[in-house]
C-alpha cells in the first residue's frame, strides 16, 4: 500500500496548481546491493490524477523517475473545496490513492 | 547489467502481470487503465524511443521549453520542468539522452490542463534533456544540457 | 603572534595570576577538551565495536603529528611546526626507477576519484575499489572541471605558472607524498606516508599538474 | 624557510592571476546551483517522513502497549514544542547527558517496553527497509521549527561534554589525517561544489544545524545527527561509532552550544 502521498492543490484565478510528492522507492533494477546483487527494478509505472471525476493529468513513468516522486501541473477550474485524487500504480502490482482539497 | 534490467521488467512487470493482478481483483480496474508503454520506457537511444512513441523525427520548436538548473548537484535528483505555447498540447514527454533507457516520464494531458509540467529525474551522467510535445496531432522538440557534478566527500 | 600568546598566558597560569586575559589569547593557549581531554580520548576510543578489525582500529591512531596538531588546532608555534616539517620529510620515499613525473592521464583520472577506503558496516568500498587523490575536493585544476574545492588554493595551469624544472617536479611530488614537510598541520592528507597512494601514482598525480599536455595547463 | 616564502608567494600569484574569470565562473555556478536548490525546496520528501512519525507518536505499540505521548524530550512529559532545539542535555532520571535520539530509544524502552537492540536495529533506513526512528525523529525535529537552537550547557555534566565533544573536533587521524575542523574550521570554503560551514563560529554552526534533521536527495533518505555525524566519520575513513555512542553526543553538545540562537528551519533539504 505504500505510505500516504502529500497532494497540495490552490486555485488561483481560475487555474488549480496541483503539486504531489509520492513516497516510492524507485528503484532502477540497476543497483547492487552489499552482496553485489542486482536490486530488482521497483517503480512507479502509472499516476493518474482526477478532479471529481474528469481525469487532469495521466502519466507513465519508467525508472529514472526519482526516488520519492515530485510532480506538479496546472489545470483549467476547479474551486475551493473541491476534491482531487491521486492514484499510482507500480511494476510489482501495488497502488494507492489519496485525495486532497483544493484551497 | 541492462540485460537483467530489461529481465526483470519483463518478468516482473508489464501489462501482462498487471492484467492477471486485475483479473484476479488484487488491483481494481478503475486504477490498471491505461497500458504501460513498455517499448517506448525499454528503447535505449532517442530515435529508438522516438519511434516507440510515434513520434518520428521531431521539429525543434522555439515554442517548447525545457526547464531546470544548468547544474546539478546530484544526479539522483534532477528537477526538470516543461512548458509549451504551443496550441492542443494532449502529451508530454521527458527524454534523457545519456541515461540507460532514454524516456523518463510522459504526461497525457486532457483539454483544460497546462502544457506546463514540472518533476524530478535520475541522470546517470551530464547530459542533453529533451522535451517532447505533441501539439495538433505533430510532435516538437527542445534541448537543455544540465551538468551533473559530484560530491566532495566521494560518496 | 599566537607564540607569545600561548607562553603568555601559560605563564599567568603558571604564577597564578587572576589576570582578565584577552579571551582570544585564553582561547589560543588552551588545548582542544581542556581538563576533559584525556578522558574525552578515553570515550572516542570505547567508541567503536569490540569486534572490529583490528586493521580497522588502528586507523584511530594517532602519530606525533596528529597529536600535536590537535594539541595546537592545526596552529603550532613556530619550533614546534618546523620540528614536524623535519620529522615528515624524513619519511619521503621515491619510486625505484628514480623517476618522479609519470602520466597525466594517469594522474587526471586518480585526482577526480574520491572513492576507495570506507570501511564500516553502513557504506564501505568493495575490496579493491580504486583509492583516488580526490584533488578537486579542496583544489581546482583542469578548467573544465568546475566542480572543484577551496579548501586548497587553485592549482589552474600550475605546470605553466611554476615550470617543469627538476626542483619543482621534486618539490610536487614530495609536497603530495608528505605535505607536512612543508607545512606541519596543513589540511592535506599526506598520501605517501599512509600508502593511501603507491609512489607511482603520486609520479602521475605530479605529470597532471606540471606536463604541459595536461589539461591542468591546456586549454 | 626562505623556500617556503617563495611557494607561498608563488601560490599567491596564481591565484591572483586567475581570481578574475575563476570567480565569476564561480558565480555563475553559484546561481546555477542555487536554483538547483530552491527547486528541490519547494516539495521535501522529509515531508512524508515527518506525517509517518506523528503517527508513530501518537500510536499505542510495544509491549506495553503505549504511545509516546508521555515521554519526556526535557521540556516535561509529552511537551515537544521546541523540544529539539534544547537537546542535548542533562536528564536526571538517566544521570547522562542525552540527544535527542538517545531520549527517544529511552522513551520506547521505558514506556513502550521494547528492547534497546529492537528499536535501534533500523536506525537508519536502507532502500527498502523504513526508520521508525528517522520518521519520528523528523516529527520531533519539525516541532522546533521557528523555535532558536538553546544549549547554554550550563548544568556541569553538560559543559563537561561541550569540551570533549570539541576535543573529538580536532582531533586528527586516520589515513587522510582527517579531523572535523580540518574541513569545518574556516569560513567560506566549500569541497567540490559544497559549501562548508565554520562549525566553530555561531554563524557556520546554526547554518548547518537548524536544517538537521534532512532529506539527503544523493541518499534518498532523511538523516538525522547521529547519521551525519557517523557518517562524517566514515568519510574520514574511520571506524563507525556506534549508534547513540557518548563521542557523538558530546560532538552534538559543542555544535548545538555553538550554534546557540539560530532559529530552527527543519526538516532541510541537501545534497
Amino acid at each position: 500500500m505504500g505510505n500516504p502521498m502529500k497532494i497540495r492543490a490552490a486555485n488561483k484565478d481560475g487555474v488549480t496548481e496541483v503539486k504531489v510528492l509520492v513516497s516510492h522507492e524507485m528503484e532502477t533494477g540497476q543497483r547492487k546491493d552489499a552482496a553485489g546483487a542486482v536490486v530488482p527494478a521497483w517503480f512507479i509505472t502509472e499516476l493518474v490524477a482526477r478532479h471529481g471525476d474528469k481525469t487532469v493529468l495521466s502519466t507513465e513513468f519508467g525508472p529514472s523517475v526519482s526516488k520519492n516522486p515530485y510532480l506538479a501541473f496546472k489545470f483549467k477550474g476547479g474551486s475551493k473545496g473541491d476534491k482531487i485524487t491521486v492514484s499510482w500504480k507500480d511494476n510489482k502490482g501495488d497502488s494507492r490513492s489519496d485525495e486532497a482539497t483544493i484551497g | 547489467m541492462n540485460n537483467q534490467r530489461r529481465t526483470v521488467l519483463k518478468s516482473g512487470s508489464g501489462a501482462a502481470l498487471l492484467g492477471m493482478l486485475a483479473a484476479a481483483g488484487i488491483i481494481t480496474p478503475g486504477i490498471a487503465l491505461a497500458d504501460w508503454n513498455k517499448a517506448a520506457f525499454d528503447a535505449k537511444s532517442m530515435a529508438d524511443t522516438l519511434k516507440a512513441l510515434g513520434a518520428g523525427t521531431p521539429a525543434d520548436s522555439k515554442d517548447v521549453q525545457v526547464t531546470g538548473p544548468d547544474i546539478a548537484e546530484n544526479g539522483a535528483v534532477v528537477p526538470v520542468g516543461v512548458a509549451s505555447s504551443l496550441p492542443n498540447i494532449s502529451m508530454v514527454a521527458i527524454l534523457i539522452e545519456k541515461n540507460p533507457n532514454a524516456l523518463a516520464a510522459t504526461f497525457t494531458l486532457p483539454e483544460g490542463t497546462e502544457a506546463n509540467v514540472q518533476t524530478r529525474v535520475k541522470m546517470g551522467q551530464t547530459s542533453n534533456i529533451y522535451a517532447l510535445v505533441k501539439s495538433d496531432g505533430k510532435f516538437f522538440m527542445a534541448t537543455k544540457e544540465i551538468k551533473v557534478t559530484l560530491g566532495g566527500c566521494g560518496g | 603572534m599566537k607564540t607569545k600568546a600561548a607562553s603568555f598566558s601559560s605563564l599567568v597560569a603558571a604564577l597564578g595570576i587572576a589576570l582578565a586575559t584577552p579571551a582570544l589569547a585564553q582561547k589560543a593557549a588552551e588545548a582542544p577538551g581542556g581538563q576533559y581531554a584525556r578522558e574525552a580520548e578515553q570515550m572516542f576510543r570505547t567508541s567503536f565495536r569490540a569486534d572490529n578489525p583490528t586493521y580497522w582500529m588502528t586507523r584511530l591512531e594517532q602519530d606525533e603529528t596528529m597529536k600535536t596538531c590537535l594539541q595546537y588546532r592545526d596552529n603550532p608555534p613556530r619550533k614546534i611546526g618546523e620540528k614536524l616539517e623535519r620529522l615528515n620529510k624524513a619519511t619521503v620515499r621515491y619510486p625505484v626507477d628514480g623517476k618522479l613525473i609519470g602520466d597525466w592521464k594517469e594522474g587526471e583520472k586518480l585526482a577526480a576519484v574520491g572513492t576507495g577506503g570506507h570501511i564500516g558496516f553502513i557504506q564501505p568500498d568493495p575490496a579493491g575499489r580504486l583509492r583516488g587523490g580526490n584533488c578537486y575536493a579542496c583544489h581546482e585544476l583542469a578548467k573544465k572541471e568546475i566542480a572543484y574545492g577551496t579548501i586548497g588554493p587553485s592549482l589552474r595551469e600550475f605546470g605553466k605558472i611554476r615550470g617543469k624544472d627538476e626542483g619543482t617536479i621534486k618539490y610536487v611530488y614530495d609536497k603530495i607524498y608528505n605535505s607536512n614537510a612543508f607545512t606541519a598541520c596543513t589540511n592535506m592528507p599526506r598520501f605517501g606516508l599512509h600508502s593511501w597512494l603507491t609512489p607511482e601514482q603520486i609520479t602521475h598525480i605530479v605529470a597532471f599538474l606540471i606536463d604541459p599536455e595536461s589539461p591542468v595547463n591546456k586549454d | 624557510m626562505f623556500h617556503r616564502f617563495i611557494k607561498t608567494l608563488a601560490s599567491a600569484a596564481c591565484f591572483a592571476a586567475f581570481a578574475g574569470p575563476a570567480l565569476a565562473q564561480d558565480s555563475k555556478v553559484a546561481d546555477e546551483l542555487a536554483k538547483y536548490r530552491e527547486a528541490l525546496a519547494d516539495g521535501n520528501p522529509a515531508d512524508l517522513l515527518e506525517v509517518k512519525g506523528e503517527g508513530l507518536w501518537s500510536e499505542k505499540r510495544g509491549p506495553r502497549s503505549a504511545s509516546l505521548e508521555q515521554c519526556d524530550m526535557g521540556l516535561g512529559p509529552g511537551k515537544l514544542d521546541g523540544a529539539y532545539a534544547q537537546l542535548p542535555k542533562y536528564f536526571k532520571d538517566t544521570g547522562k547527558v542525552m540527544d535527542v535520539e538517545s531520549r527517544l530509544v529511552h522513551c520506547m524502552v521505558t514506556l513502550q517496553g521494547f528492547k534497546p537492540e529492537e528499536v535501534t536495529k533500523n536506525w537508519y533506513s536502507r532502500p527498502g527497509t523504513e526508520s521508525d526512528i528517522e520518521a519520528l525523529v523528523t516529527f520531533i525535529g519539525a516541532k522546533s521549527n521557528g523555535k532558536p537552537i538553546n544549549v547554554p550547557a550550563t548544568h556541569p555534566e553538560e559543559a563537561k561534554m561541550v569540551k570533549m565533544g570539541e576535543y573529538i573536533f580536532y582531533r586528527r587521524s586516520g589515513p587522510q589525517d582527517f579531523s572535523c575542523a580540518i574541513c569545518h574550521g574556516q569560513d567560506g570554503k566549500r569541497i567540490r561544489l559544497q559549501d562548508l560551514g565554520n562549525l566553530t563560529t555561531k554563524e557556520g554552526a546554526g547554518v548547518a544545524m537548524k536544517t538537521w534533521p534532512s532529506y539527503r536527495v544523493s541518499q534518498g533518505a532523511v538523516w538525522t545527527m547521529q547519521r551525519r555525524l557517523i557518517d562524517c566519520m566514515r568519510q574520514a575513513r574511520w571506524p563507525e561509532p556506534n549508534y547513540l555512542a557518548d563521542s557523538i553526543i558530546a560532538l552534538e553538545t559543542y555544535l548545538q552550544k555553538t550554534a546557540t540562537g539560530t532559529v530552527m528551519e527543519t526538516p532541510g533539504i541537501k545534497r
